[in-house]
């Protein structure tokens, strides 16, 4: 395989929680650490409150495929309660990594067998406080960086920077605080994957 | 300076830096996205340009026929349904023989109504005398879209460039974007020598009888074939000023000794080069060949290309229901002209968004059924049975 | 019956993908199961027909059609004529958003009516192309915010006013063309059993508040409708043969504030000198239709106060007697 | 085999949309506030909306589970449950009132009996003293659930306070004693004229009881304060009204003062004014006013009842007090009154302070002091002393704070409520008024009808005599009155959530609707359409 470093996460949310963006975002960041890097929605209509998914693909070559992402090396939830009804876990790989947005810890996660790392932090709540609303994905960004080591959190807040200049400072600001203690969150308390 | 961008904002991007002044919007999935960036470019006064909202999408066509005819560098977008919709007004823009240039986010045509990409809506077009230039990236639609308007307004024939909606259109990749001075360099101010004008009062579309209406078709047709060499020189020509290039009329890869060649259009021949990598290393020679420019249909380029290798097979998502593969029939048809007897392998597959991925594309290579249980990706259109009774049967039809 | 509701039919039923709180849905809930199972539905492209009909599942309990975005009228036309020449009475009712009336739908539109086919044309309008994501049609009002008028530097939201689709429909000197809204349903009910008793060519323009589109909270669909309503913005009036027959009478004046400010794509009007004068231009619009239609004043069966009372124990629905107590109109105190 | 092109009709009822939502609709009963601020906890909306619906034996019955006197509670409660009523802020608040006396009316014209719940006699007695309001409401609910009861009281007739000291023109004996018998005659024994520690004693009722209430009221009246030396043209409220109410000849004076602020004060005037003298009340508190609300100086008597006696010609005073009586020998020929600043003093003694140099004079030929009623525990001081767990309970304007007739029929219930629980061994819990409540702010007024209130109608030679000043609704205004109720978080069904659900996931069935959690998406428009606020939306973690 000539591809070395080759990257695959998927994000789940609902229509409206921002899940597109934060692929972008992703993409973005590991573009600025200088990765080729490519990011697109699961495609149809988003309606609000539907479950949705993103992609991103982050890799030390250009990527040329335009396919889908059947064998993540991450999944990302935003909203737990997807659980109930999405196989939010298909196809991720052995040793994969799940970042999930709950408070604690959610049972029918990938039973233990499967042997996948797990990280729960209250991205939410976490949110609310930087943002005033609860949302959760920026906050999910960090603990991603945090737990794979594989963007740095600097090209993070240079990706919220530019892909959030047009809504203003405050917003700017408010969204690196967040990204920042998703990042602390997971750093303190797992070393981060090879 | 590379920067990441989806594929719709990259093109509404490179459409801003060609300075149109007459942008026509109707709203299509997939391929709002580019409209949607102008409005806001529109809106604050970063693109001097008269945004008007049509009531369909032949209304669309419509308006930028008549912008052109008035002298005005004129844009829109459409997909699927829509560009059906224009159909009439498309062939009515190629007789009049208007430079204009329009983004089609390539969309499977209903029914049933589907909204995902294959290639069926630009395909049913063909002979409408558009132009047709299908790009691989979002890079290339930018850089293409750019070309278009060189092409359009050096042969005075429309282009139409076609990128995969979704699969393009909403994904996001590094794009280059050249600066607005480098492009005013490539394409000056737009100048249209029939721009109707009361000072020379002509008459544009008037009717025509049997003794002068052939020779409008012949000139037509000349002005297409003329065009291959247009669209290979402002190829090369941009990629002097720019650094990069799109691939003219048809980009190879890895053809030096390949034995097995598969052809094919769009953003699906990334997941085809990976896989003549796999085939590669595995020792098999094998080589890949995109065709961008699909009209004017370059016949000889291909025969070129393709006069030595030992199997041709040409992978397509679009369908001529009774006829079968249809770049496949043009390119049996070049091949015989030209003398040339081996056969061409047509395969089918990738519609309505369904995935060609490079596991599916090496099966297509092997000649071996797709792999994935259930989900046929692809199937052969000269031994077809119904899908029904293919489910029935639980067999696979394979090339 | 609805296997899972007895008490009506629910010719949309549940499972549909509409977001929370969707307006058209809930009308087109209301109208097919005042019109009921026994009619052929004719659908243009919109929200409605691939939230109903997505992904191999259809929320449709009723015979349902759909072509393509522009010929809806057309097709229903068809169908019609096909009925009447197999000796057939079933009802036949197009469904099309605003974008499939205001304008992509409009010629097949004038075209049916000028052929006096025995049709009924719904029309739910939200006021934008929500199916794309929020692109603006000929029926978005003037200053609102869509992804293709877009508040900036030059501009507020969309400069023209939203077309008055029923003084064209008036000009065919059609038998009934009227407006309603999900918010008095009473009114609405009255409305479509009127339209269902006449032979020809009907009209209805049903408001129905998309709450992405909008962007309102989803629980205020209803109240937002109602509040158009109530400050003279969307009048709710009966035509008959081009002329003014019905005029639901304004209970009292409430200032356009009061719609504008729970919905987020008017937002952009509450900061700045700019959006004041465009406000100030919105309530003049207000004034200008309740002059117009004598909102204030007409003299008419119900006003916009009585027409919303509820019936207590109301056992009202689309259910024929036999279940039902009592019927939705006239158990309106 | 259908074709791929045809798609099932509602086979979208396999997704199941319910995943979706964040916040969910529950059906939620809440406690309106009229029930919420009446002592009796009666639940009024219940037996209103019965009366809405004229089925009126069944709302009587609704009525009665907790307030066995409508009739007579119809006529002389000063209905504070109609106060927080929340249809005041869509025209006025609901007449309960008359439709309570409305029903208790009909009861009597049409001699509806009380249902016996549980009539297996219990072999268990209970001894209840004093069959006032709050005696007769804790026998009525024991012996309708088979519990032997011997009601003991001094008097001759039953009814305590509302016998002896409401005038006739607010409750006719008839009215009262038609309730009485209607409670009696479920098998209580009543002992007449029987004073405990003089006809049976405190040991008498401990052996052969198993339970006792005392609920012995207020009979005696507070002492006149030591300025009044002679009794000599003196009487206190209580006695005045009791001796009216006996049918004793009562000779009065042209001018008449009545010193005190309370119902008693306002009761004894308007009696005054029927005997044909002229009145002046002096009282120490302000007039009824928001001012005066939140200072907590306001009068004690009901403003309805100040406004009728106003309307009848009663002279009223504010904050002044009795400084001197005025006699010349052993006439009396009126009153000095002065600036009262304070009532009481720090100790909460009865010491008013009078502001020097605002004394005036009110000729008066007699001077009626209704300044409060004490409970006279006269023979019962080592039961008064006993708890609940000995077997003794309280209840009734003796103990209550309020001194109502309501209050005193709540307490009757939950004394009941209490001796049954403790005769059966088993905990007794009493929430009546723990449930959640419900404001205007969450209900969507404007889907309610527009309706006047209906009044009884005022007779005119009110002063004439003792017969009824307002009457009773005719039964067409009682129907569109209990129709005027709101329903407060009670479900009425009026189809709104079931219309506006855009999901089809309100599902009607028998008797109200239910939620179709497969398919809600939780949009919250049915919670925000429901008129009376009976839909919560909770959040789906």
């Amino acid at each position: 395989m000539r591809i070395s470093t080759f990257r695959e996460i998927r994000f789940h949310g609902r229509g409206g929680q921002g899940t597109v963006s934060a692929a972008a975002l992703l993409a973005l960041a590991a573009f600025e650490d200088h990765f080729e890097s490519q990011a697109f929605p699961k495609f149809g209509s988003e309606r609000r409150g539907a479950p949705v998914e993103a992609y991103v693909r982050i890799s030390n070559t250009t990527i040329r495929a335009h396919n889908q992402v059947y064998t993540p090396d991450v999944v990302v939830i935003q909203d737990a309660g997807l659980l109930r009804s999405e196989p939010l876990l298909r196809g991720l790989r052995q040793g994969g990594l799940i970042v999930v947005n709950s408070e604690q810890e959610v049972d029918d996660v990938g039973n233990k067998n499967d042997h996948f790392r797990q990280v729960y932090l209250p991205a939410s709540s976490i949110g609310e406080r930087h943002l005033g609303r609860p949302l959760p994905n920026t906050v999910l960004l960090g603990a991603l960086a945090a737990g794979t080591g594989w963007v740095s959190l600097i090209a993070l807040e240079q990706a919220v920077t530019k892909h959030l200049s047009s809504k203003g400072e405050k917003m700017v600001t408010a969204n690196i605080a967040a990204l920042r203690e998703g990042y602390g969150f997971v750093s303190s308390e797992k070393e981060p994957v090879s | 300076m590379k920067q990441l961008l989806e594929g719709s904002q990259a093109v509404a991007e490179a459409v801003r830096l060609c300075r149109p002044q007459v942008v026509a919007a109707y709203p299509i999935t997939p391929q709002t996205h580019i409209i949607e960036r102008l409005a806001q470019h529109v809106a604050n006064g970063e693109l001097a340009a008269e945004f008007i909202n049509a009531e369909s999408e032949f209304g669309a066509a419509s308006i930028v026929l008549g912008a052109v005819t008035a002298g005005a560098r004129a844009f829109t977008a459409t997909a699927s349904q829509g560009l059906l919709l224009m159909t009439e007004v498309l062939y009515n823009i190629a007789g009049l023989r208007l430079p204009v240039v329009m983004v089609c986010a390539n969309r499977a045509v209903g029914a049933p109504i589907n909204i995902f990409s294959d290639h069926q809506d630009s395909m049913s077009v063909r002979d409408a005398g558009w132009i047709q230039l299908y790009v691989e990236s979002n890079q290339e639609a930018a850089d293409s879209l750019i070309q278009a308007y060189r092409i359009a307004e050096a042969c005075e024939l429309p282009v139409m460039v076609c990128m995969d909606g979704f699969l393009l259109t909403h994904t996001f990749e590094p794009v280059a974007l050249p600066t607005q001075a480098m492009v005013d360099d490539y394409l000056p101010a737009f100048q249209f020598a029939r721009t109707l004008n009361p000072d020379r009062p002509m008459t544009l579309g008037g009717a025509s009888e049997p003794d002068n209406f052939q020779e409008y078709r012949v000139d037509q047709h000349a002005a297409m074939e003329n065009a291959q060499k247009v669209v290979e020189t402002l190829d090369a020509e941009f990629a002097e000023q720019f650094g990069r290039r799109c691939g003219g009329l048809m980009q190879g890869y890895r053809l030096d000794d390949a034995r097995t060649v598969l052809l094919g259009m769009g953003s699906l021949m990334g997941a085809v080069y990976d896989a003549v990598d796999q085939l590669r290393d595995q020792g098999q020679a094998a080589g890949a060949l995109r065709l961008r420019c699909f009209r004017p249909f370059p016949a000889q380029a291909l025969v070129q290309h393709l006069k030595d290798v030992q199997r041709i097979i040409v992978l397509e998502k679009a369908l001529s229901p009774g006829a079968g593969g249809i770049v496949a029939a043009e390119l049996r048809a070049a091949l015989q002209q030209a003398g040339i007897m081996t056969p061409v392998e047509s395969v089918i597959g990738g519609l309505g968004g369904r995935d060609l991925t490079p596991d599916v594309i090496e099966a297509v290579f092997q000649g071996i059924p797709d792999t994935e249980a259930g989900v046929t990706s692809r199937f052969a259109p000269d031994h077809i049975t119904s899908a029904s009774d293919e489910a029935e049967r639980g067999e696979q039809s394979y090339g | 019956m609805d296997k899972r509701d007895p008490f009506r039919h629910n010719v949309l039923t549940s499972g549909h993908r509409a977001c929370s709180g969707c307006g058209e849905a809930m009308a087109a809930r209301m109208v097919t199961d005042l019109v009921g199972p026994d009619a052929i539905y004719v659908n243009a492209t919109g929200c409605l027909q691939v939230f109903s009909s997505h992904n191999q599942q259809s929320a449709w309990q009723a015979p349902w059609v759909h072509s393509v975005f522009a010929n809806a009228a057309a097709v229903a036309s068809g169908v019609e004529a096909a009925l009447r020449a197999r000796g057939k009475e079933t009802p036949v009712v197009v469904q099309a958003g605003d974008g499939g009336t205001f304008d992509i739908g409009l010629q097949c539109l004038s075209g049916m009516i000028e052929r006096g086919h025995n049709v009924l044309f719904v029309c739910y309008d939200n006021e934008a192309y929500m199916n794309t994501g929020v692109q603006r049609s000929g029926s978005t009002p003037h200053a609102v915010r869509t992804s293709t008028s877009p508040p900036g530097l030059f501009s507020q939201g969309k400069q023209q006013l939203k077309k008055d689709v029923l003084s064209i429909m008036a000009a065919h000197h059609m038998p009934y063309a009227a407006t309603a809204t999900i918010a008095y349903f009473p009114d609405l009910k009255a409305k479509v059993e009127k339209a269902m008793g006449i032979r020809g060519p009907r009209f209805l323009q049903i408001l129905s508040p998309c709450p992405l589109g909008w962007a309102h909270d989803s629980a205020l669909s209803v109240t937002v409708a109602r509040l158009a309503v109530e400050t003279g913005l969307f009048p709710l009036v009966e035509l008959e043969h081009g002329e003014l027959t019905g005029v639901m009478r304004l209970a009292g004046q409430k200032p356009v504030d009061d719609y504008l400010r729970p919905q987020g794509r008017f937002k952009h009007l509450f900061t700045g000198k700019e959006g004041a004068v465009e406000l100030r231009h919105i309530q003049a619009l207000a004034d200008a239709r309740i002059r117009r239609y004598n909102l204030l004043e007409a003299d008419t069966q119900w006003d916009t106060a009585s027409a919303l009372r509820c019936a207590r124990h109301g056992r009202g629905g689309y259910v024929s007697s036999s279940l039902s107590v009592s019927q939705g109109v006239d158990n309106v105190l | 085999m259908s074709s791929k092109l045809e798609i099932a009709p509602g086979s979208s009822t396999a997704y199941h949309t319910g995943d979706w939502r964040t916040r969910q609709p529950v059906y939620q009963n809440k406690w309106p506030p009229c029930s919420q601020t009446c002592p009796a906890s009666e639940d009024i909306q219940a037996w209103l909306a019965l009366a809405a619906a004229q089925r009126w034996q069944a709302a009587w019955h609704k009525l009665t589970e907790r307030n066995p006197f409508p009739a007579t509670m119809g006529r002389i409660c000063y209905h504070a449950c109609e106060s927080p009523c929340n249809r005041k802020h869509l025209d006025s608040a609901v007449n309960i009132h008359a439709m309570e006396r409305y029903l208790g009316d009909r009861a009597i014209a049409q001699g509806w009996c009380h249902e016996v719940f549980d009539d297996t006699a219990r072999s268990q007695r209970v001894a209840i003293v004093g069959a006032g309001p709050a005696g007769l409401s804790c026998a009525f609910q024991l012996v309708r659930r088979g519990y032997s009861v011997t009601l003991f009281d001094a008097q001759m007739v039953p009814g305590g306070t509302l016998h002896s000291a409401i005038p006739a023109y607010r409750l006719p004996r008839s009215i009262l004693a038609g309730e009485i018998d209607a409670i009696l005659a479920l098998g209580v024994e009543f002992r007449p004229g029987t004073r405990v520690g003089k006809e049976i004693s405190e040991g008498e009722l401990r052996d052969q009881f198993d339970a006792i209430f005392l609920a012995i009221g207020t009979r005696r009246p507070r002492e006149y304060p030591d300025k009044v030396t002679s009794h000599h043209s003196v009487m206190s409220g209580i006695g005045f009204l009791q001796s009216l109410n006996r049918g004793e000849p009562v000779k009065l004076p042209k001018q008449v003062a009545v010193v005190g602020g309370g119902n008693t004060a306002i009761d004894v005037a308007r009696c005054v004014r029927r005997l044909g003298a002229e009145v002046t009340v002096i009282c120490a508190q302000d007039p009824h006013g928001m001012q005066y609300r939140e200072l907590g100086t306001e009068m004690p008597a009901s403003s309805t009842e100040v406004s009728e006696a106003e309307a009848e010609g009663v002279h009223l005073r504010y904050r002044v007090g009795v400084s001197r009586l005025v006699r010349s020998g052993a006439h009396l020929s009126g009153v000095e009154i002065a600036h009262v600043d304070r009532v009481h003093d720090r100790y909460g003694h009865f010491n008013p302070n009078f502001f020097e140099g605002t004394e005036e004079f009110v000729p008066a030929g007699l001077v009626v002091f209704a300044i409060g009623q004490e409970a006279d525990w006269q023979g019962l001081e080592n039961l008064a002393q006993a708890s609940e767990a000995e077997g003794v309970w309280v209840g009734g304007d003796a103990v209550s704070k309020s001194k109502l007739a309501a209050t005193a029929v709540g307490d009757g219930y939950r004394a009941a409520m209490s001796i049954i629980a403790s005769l059966k061994g088993e905990p007794f819990v009493f929430d009546a008024h723990k449930k959640t409540n419900i404001t205007f702010r969450q209900m969507q007024l404007h889907y309610y009808p527009e309706e006047h209130r209906h009044e009884g109608e005022l007779s005119k030679d009110r002063l004439a005599g003792f017969n009824e000043v307002v009457k009773g609704l005719p039964e067409s205004d009682a129907q569109q009155e209990a129709k005027r109720c709101l329903s407060c978080g009670v479900c009425f069904e009026c189809d709104n959530c079931w219309h506006f659900c855009p999901d089809a996931a309100v599902i009607k069935k028998e008797g109200g609707y239910r939620i179709d959690y497969d398919y809600c998406k939780g949009c919250g428009i049915c919670a925000e359409e429901c008129p009376c606020g009976h839909i919560d939306m909770e959040s789906v973690v």
